[in-house]
């Protein structure tokens, strides 16, 4: 894996991005001017963006009800995206699909998903479209510890293993399925073992790192584009805010919470690293959280401007009307 | 009555703690119905499932209330297998959107064991479930999918629009040896309302007149029954009586609420907020045109959501979802 | 017209080859539709579906029938991602019964995503499925649930009920840019029938008078079209003539042709071998008495299976079936 | 695990009427009597009867589309099963059921079933019934190397393990799942393996020998009992006819299908094991064919006789009629 100083400035402008995005929604919908189910991917940064800092533009990934980093992390532009949250006619999906359901087509990415574990057979698909038009693509499926008991994940990780797939699913390990701690309900310590019911390779990567993650994906994509089959790549996370925007968080430890915030930010680590890498100065990553802010902040001010969707929208887009 | 109001959230959660207590077999499962926090000696405290309904119930009955992974197949399996031995059990499906990922043990397996076995089964099985639109939860979370369990033989489905029916059907539900859909919509969730102190039970099968009238029938369940109440309210300062009947319950339908009101009014208006298609408004149109044909002096029509999943943005959900305007101009076109 | 004459599944097996040689990202998916024998340089033979109906495609499309595991959920999920992103893909629902195991990536997804991306996907996706009663295959192995697809907003529904309708209604279905349920109903797939040769479509929407009469409509679709023309047959004996319409395609519905033949004879009797309660007769009904109102001179009655689930022993399930006995009893009803 | 000589006695005897009860089908449905769809148990008798012998009446059973095997085994009265083939008021269900959904609640048969993978959320349940009732009973859930690939498979495995339920997963891995060959489909060599995914026990048996099976079933539904949670048990085995009756088996090669009948028949396997260990004598079993053959007989004649069930009887038990 290369990464070379374009690369890393990209990925951190995405992640800064993320953060702030996130950040601004917390108060939007605090401040009442939004409206719907957000579950925001402040703290699992690393994640998204360690692994489609190793994609290409048609390469596809599939997402989950916790989708925004995802997005941006594959290129969704974000004054679409903020203005469908604001739901508004100039949205990526016009206004009528909200946070759970973000989609952009042209960049690979194929929706938020408000169902657990259903984006996984979606890539599926995808790789086997992949595979059988011999695109060269390859997909990746985002989804959640707890998306891991889903019977969709063993269905599709089953399939894809049999026909060697080229697809990467990845697993965001983040300690909790809404309140309830993951080990309530995994009783094994790693999902990345769950591979083996495969006999499909696997990989831990630490999730806070975007260093660590970039590599991991990076070796289970080539394998995926050079015809090597799928991987399960688990990547330990944890999310900063709670399961919802409004979770009081009472069944979360501080001290855990507090520890994973102030030790693990993955945009702070990402700092640590180029800094002692040689990699990216400081001064130029201020720069781009300066820009990330300016982009950030036009991109509310023109959605709150957008105009709604037009009443006649509710009956298009049902299906597709052929000619 | 009482003065005592309780929102429909909370009337639920009274009718869970008396199940619980009348009946050590009462189970409660489902994801996060607990919400973490169960821990031994813990400090962190639980959610009581996502909307908070079951807030309390775990630590009432600490070895009764089950989270789950997320797994519906998992819960709903599990617990018809658990109703069929001795358990009975009330499962969560925290959405009625996710009843896709459940349905084969409904369909197949609580809806038909009894049948198949010549009758040597009993399913005692409750499924709580949220439905409806109306908090922007876009269109995997805002589905009203209860016609597809009110179409299956085997099960019973539903709806209370009120919090004192609320806590009665649930009672009624979990006491039910058959199993039971019960839905609880969104926007009549947090709804508040007088609520009787005590375990009583709403029975199945019984439809309620809620409003009185000789001009037309408003039939009504779950969350358009406020609708319709609204607009019988407008209609009756323009001189039209609208008479609101509120099914309650969906399978078993009380047909002779419906053709009595019917007989009473020719007219029949119904209320809806599932698509239009195969559903509650057709089927109630159905009976109509074939049992009441000859009381009949208008068309039935139906007021539902248009077929086509729930949209996002405020200005589409709120055109999604069935008003009192269109209530009102469904009964104008009668004229 | 021709001469030839082919089964309905053979019909089907002739659509799918054409379908495969005209478009290279046409792809066939489900269990057994191979059906073994695929391995190399190997002395056995393939099955061609567990009826039989795929045999000889992954012959003549090696790469482009794909037997999977018996894994619902991951055949019509996958099958969902590949149409969204250029693949064409014809997956087989072993029996309709089986939705229970794979609503999800139907109701929530294939039916959803062009919706809830505004517009920016398409998901050109069949679903074969087999469907009804009539073989003593017991209650999961016999139920017909179109009306559970149906009433999903974006998703087509269709069924057939001869074989000329069934290579053009699958040829249509498999080149439509939207996902659609094609249904095989189990005492259909038999009959045989003169079959175009060549490449033709059957448009969606389109219902057929099938049998022209004045007295009364009779409604049908599927399996119970031959019915209802056995029931024309006996009542035209009787001095009663008897409108035969087929249906075809259940969504989109051909709204115009029910209204229509309503007009022509005033009375309107469905015919249906689903369950009762939120089925397509409920709907086609209630599509009667609002639309139709002022043309209907009887009650619109509807005769269906029963509200239990379909019965194994011979005796009881032909009880449960439609009859054109039934069929005549409900005319008789009218008068 | 001791087995007394009576226990063999009824290992045997119930093996053999498993035998003969399929073979007794194939001729009744060739013979144009009998109707709907019949998936038949021969060869894989071992299994059932292996791990059935190791349970109480009170433990409960689910099973599948192939489930004669297992009903039998339990302990369900065959001249009721025939009648229910028959589609008889007689019946084990009142002729509603059919082969596919044979079930009696009072041997803790919670049924055959048509939906492959059904059953194990089932036993699941039946087991958390034992758990919370605290009433000692276990639950097995027998199924295919073909359900190991569904949903329900993975969801149920990982709750009982979660939750530590007394039951144990028996599954039959027989080479096919209808037509198309475990490898196929399945990745993994042992199915066993994916009792990893939930850091469950597990255990290989060889289907073909009773006395493997039952020693390994004894082992896992005594850890059961005793509160040590679930297993998952594989046994190897193979179906001696097709997947339905009337399957010509094009598709299966006919060394492999010899190779297994000839040389492997569980029954013919008992005999030899029994005898080496001079545990019950050749003549003994004779006696047991013999009564098994008449009883059976008796069965199918009785059945021919029997009333069919009344037409009212279409609309009763739907729905429980609470008084
Ligand atoms: C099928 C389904 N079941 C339940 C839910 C409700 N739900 C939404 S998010 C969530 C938790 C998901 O946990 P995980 O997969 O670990 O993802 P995370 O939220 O931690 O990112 C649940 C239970 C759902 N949306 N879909
Ligand atoms: C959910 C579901 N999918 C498909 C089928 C059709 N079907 C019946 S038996 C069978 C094969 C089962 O294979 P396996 O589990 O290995 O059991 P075996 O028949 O080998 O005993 C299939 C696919 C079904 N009954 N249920
Ligand atoms: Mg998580
Ligand atoms: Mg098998």
């Amino acid at each position: 894996m290369e990464l070379k100083p374009d690369d890393l400035r990209l990925a951190y402008r995405h992640m800064r991005m993320i953060r702030l995005f996130e950040e601004k929604l917390s108060d939007l919908v605090q401040a009442g001017k939004l409206g719907g189910f957000l579950h925001l991917y402040a703290g699992e940064e690393a994640v998204a963006v360690g692994v489609c800092s190793q994609l290409q533009e048609t390469d596809v990934v599939t997402s989950t009800h916790r989708g925004h980093g995802h997005c941006i992390a594959k290129g969704v532009e974000v004054p679409g995206m903020m203005a469908e949250l604001f739901g508004r006619a100039t949205g990526t999906c016009k206004g009528k699909g909200g946070s759970m359901h973000i989609a952009d087509m042209d960049k690979g990415m194929l929706g938020a998903n408000g169902i657990v574990g259903a984006g996984i057979p979606l890539a599926t698909g995808a790789a086997l479209t992949a595979k059988l038009k011999r695109t060269g693509n390859v997909a990746v499926a985002f989804f959640g510890d707890g998306a891991s008991n889903q019977g969709q994940f063993h269905e599709s990780l089953n399939m894809a293993a049999n026909w060697q797939l080229p697809v990467v699913y990845v697993v965001e390990n983040n300690g909790f399925g809404e309140f309830t701690p993951t080990e309530f309900v995994v009783p094994v310590r790693d999902i990345a073992e769950r591979a083996r019911s495969y006999a499909m390779r696997s990989e831990i990567a630490d999730g806070m790192d975007f260093f660590d993650v970039a590599e991991k994906a990076s070796k289970a994509i080539a394998a995926a584009r050079a015809g090597e089959g799928p991987t399960l790549l688990e990547c330990k996370t944890y999310r900063f805010m709670g399961h919802f925007v409004g979770d009081p968080l009472p069944y979360r430890h501080k001290e855990e919470a507090e520890d994973w915030i102030q030790n693990r930010d993955p945009l702070q680590g990402f700092e640590r690293t180029v800094a002692e890498r040689g990699l990216l100065s400081a001064g130029e990553l201020r720069v781009i959280d300066g820009d990330v802010e300016r982009e950030l902040a036009a991109a509310v001010a023109a959605a709150e401007e957008a105009p709604l969707p037009s009443i006649d929208e509710l009956l298009t887009d049902v299906y597709v009307e052929t000619a | 009555m009482t003065d005592r109001k309780l929102s429909v959230a909370a009337a639920i959660n009274e009718a869970l703690h008396i199940a619980m207590q009348t009946d050590p077999d009462v189970i409660l499962l489902g994801e996060d119905v607990a919400g973490g926090g169960a821990r031994d000696g813990d400090d962190v405290d639980e959610m009581g499932g996502v909307l908070g309904v079951t807030k309390g119930l775990v630590k009432a009955f600490p070895d009764r209330v089950l989270d789950t992974p997320i797994s519906e197949m998992g819960i709903i399996g599990t617990a018809v297998g658990a109703a069929a031995t001795g358990l009975r059990p009330v499962a969560e499906l925290m959405f009625m959107d996710f009843l896709g990922t459940c349905l084969d043990p409904l369909l197949n397996q609580a809806a038909k064991l009894r049948y198949m076995f010549g009758g040597k089964a009993r399913v005692p099985l409750t499924v709580r479930t949220v439905s409806g639109a109306g908090m922007q939860a876009a269109a995997q979370h805002s589905q009203s999918l209860y016609w597809i369990t009110t179409g299956i033989p085997g099960l019973k489905t539903v709806i209370p629009s009120n919090p004192a029916d609320a806590k009665g059907l649930l009672l009624s539900a979990i006491r039910d040896d058959n199993p039971v859909i019960f839905c609880e919509p969104k926007t009549v969730l947090y709804a508040s309302g007088p609520v009787p102190e005590g375990d009583y039970e709403v029975p199945f099968g019984k439809a309620k007149i809620v409003r009185e009238g000789s001009d037309v029938s408003l039939i009504a369940f779950g969350a358009t029954v406020r609708v319709a109440l609204q607009a019988a309210e407008r209609l009756a300062a323009d001189g039209t009586s609208a008479e609101v009947l509120d099914l309650r319950s969906l399978q078993p339908l009380d047909e002779e609420a419906i053709l009595t009101t019917l007989a009473k009014t020719g007219s029949v208006v119904i209320v809806d907020e599932a698509t239009p298609r195969c559903g509650i408004a057709s089927d109630v149109a159905a009976l109509c045109v074939d049992q009441g044909f000859d009381h009949l002096n208008t068309p039935v029509k139906r007021v539902t959501a248009p077929h086509c999943p729930v949209p996002f943005a405020k200005v589409l959900e709120d055109a999604y979802m069935p008003s009192a305007e269109r209530v009102i101009a469904a009964v104008a076109e009668l004229s």
